[in-house]
């Protein structure tokens, strides 16, 4: 990864429920412009089980509070959510 | 205009809500249904007694995941008012977890209002659920039940 | 036991009524669904405005009536309490007239309750409703959208 | 009709909304055993338009509260009810 990069030009990632437990953080923040970028710095930061968690397939991303796809565009100052299945009311 | 959908910590009272929304409506109002869900002392499986119930989401998104929901019921049916307030952290059992109030002319307009909304809370909102017993804590996921549940709205 | 069926000429309290059944099933309860009817100022054809709904019963057919509905319903869902108030005599816009509630462990149990009980109130409980309007008064009769509507369940 | 019959040998029939209304009193007491009677003893107490009134087809009839077919046996002491269509909620 290119390390002139700045903090703005950081996402930031968060942790719902039980991959927040699994992580055992809320949220980090790393440098991507997709999502294979983005696991790639996860791994780094919090190791391969913790990427492992976050690609399981009930699993859902959302960019900026939305859903997407798996191979969504991240662009600098993004909040990226890994959400486990919700189970609300 | 009152706020539609409330996420908060501290318990609600059904009764302050229902006499806003008539207090808003008057004498257009012909039905009125109120739905409350409590934590129940067994968990799904009725094996274990629950101690806690620990509601966790995701601020803004959570909400917007509900209004979606209301808007939706609001195309569907005539509604004068749809509401949903929906409590998170740590509850014990008998306390009120979440609220919905769906105020109407006629009645099958307030009944199917809020039967949906609570059918979508269950699979699409963006609440997760941790159960606490004396066998240990789990996150639950929504069942088989809840997803076919909200799945036959699709087709009337 | 509380009673399951009250007709009276006065009002009440739905939320009086709701805490009732929450001291008396604990936390048993997960779900409660509340029906209030009241009075619209529009009359069914949607022409004139209501100036009174006088409701009328047979005293002692009346209460049977409702209690069959509900063994009715009991024996279809799985149910902790289901209650039923209406109100008799002269009534004014906004006022309440009739109140349903149904509580249950899981919530289809208690939607279905409720639903069903208020669309056989609607064709089978025994009650006479007049409306005055500017027009006159009128002896209201069962819509054929409420025969339907009560008939829809047989076939469940 | 048997004039030797005391007042423990009537029925008493009822009225509700509608009929009620059109009847002009909510109760009588009359002799009958059976339902054909009823109308005779009901045409000479009130006449025949009011009789006319209770025979119109959507007018249920209840014998102590529970309905019944317009054949039904009544004895001495019953309340009949005429009904019009209800209407609830």
């Amino acid at each position: 990864m290119n390390n002139n990069l700045t903090s703005d030009d950081k996402v930031r990632v968060v942790f719902f429920a039980s991959l927040r437990e699994a992580i055992g953080t809320h949220s980090v923040e790393v440098y991507a412009t997709n999502v294979a970028e983005l696991f790639e710095s996860l791994a780094s930061l919090l190791g391969n089980d913790a990427v492992r968690a976050l690609k399981v397939k009930n699993v859902r991303l959302a960019v900026n509070q939305e859903l997407v796809a798996h191979d969504a565009e991240i662009k600098p100052g993004d909040e990226i959510a890994f959400l486990p299945p919700v189970t609300g009311g | 205009m009152a706020r539609r959908v409330l996420i908060q910590t501290a318990d609600f009272s059904p009764d302050q809500i229902y006499r806003d929304v008539l207090d808003l409506h008057g004498s257009k109002v012909g039905a009125v249904v109120s739905f409350v869900g409590l934590v129940r002392d067994r968990d799904r499986s009725a094996g274990d007694t629950v101690s806690t119930l620990t509601l966790e989401h995701y601020p803004g998104m959570t909400e917007n995941s509900i209004e979606r929901i209301i808007d939706d019921a609001q195309s569907r049916w005539s509604l004068l008012d749809l509401r949903v307030v929906h409590r998170i952290g740590t509850m014990t059992p008998s306390e009120q977890i979440v609220f919905v109030i769906a105020a109407s002319a006629h009645r099958s307009d307030a009944f199917a209002g809020a039967e949906f909304v609570m059918d979508y809370l269950k699979t699409d909102a963006v609440f997760w659920k941790k159960e606490s017993t004396s066998s240990g804590t789990t996150w639950i996921e929504s069942t088989a039940a809840d997803r076919q549940r909200a799945k036959h709205w699709t087709k009337l």
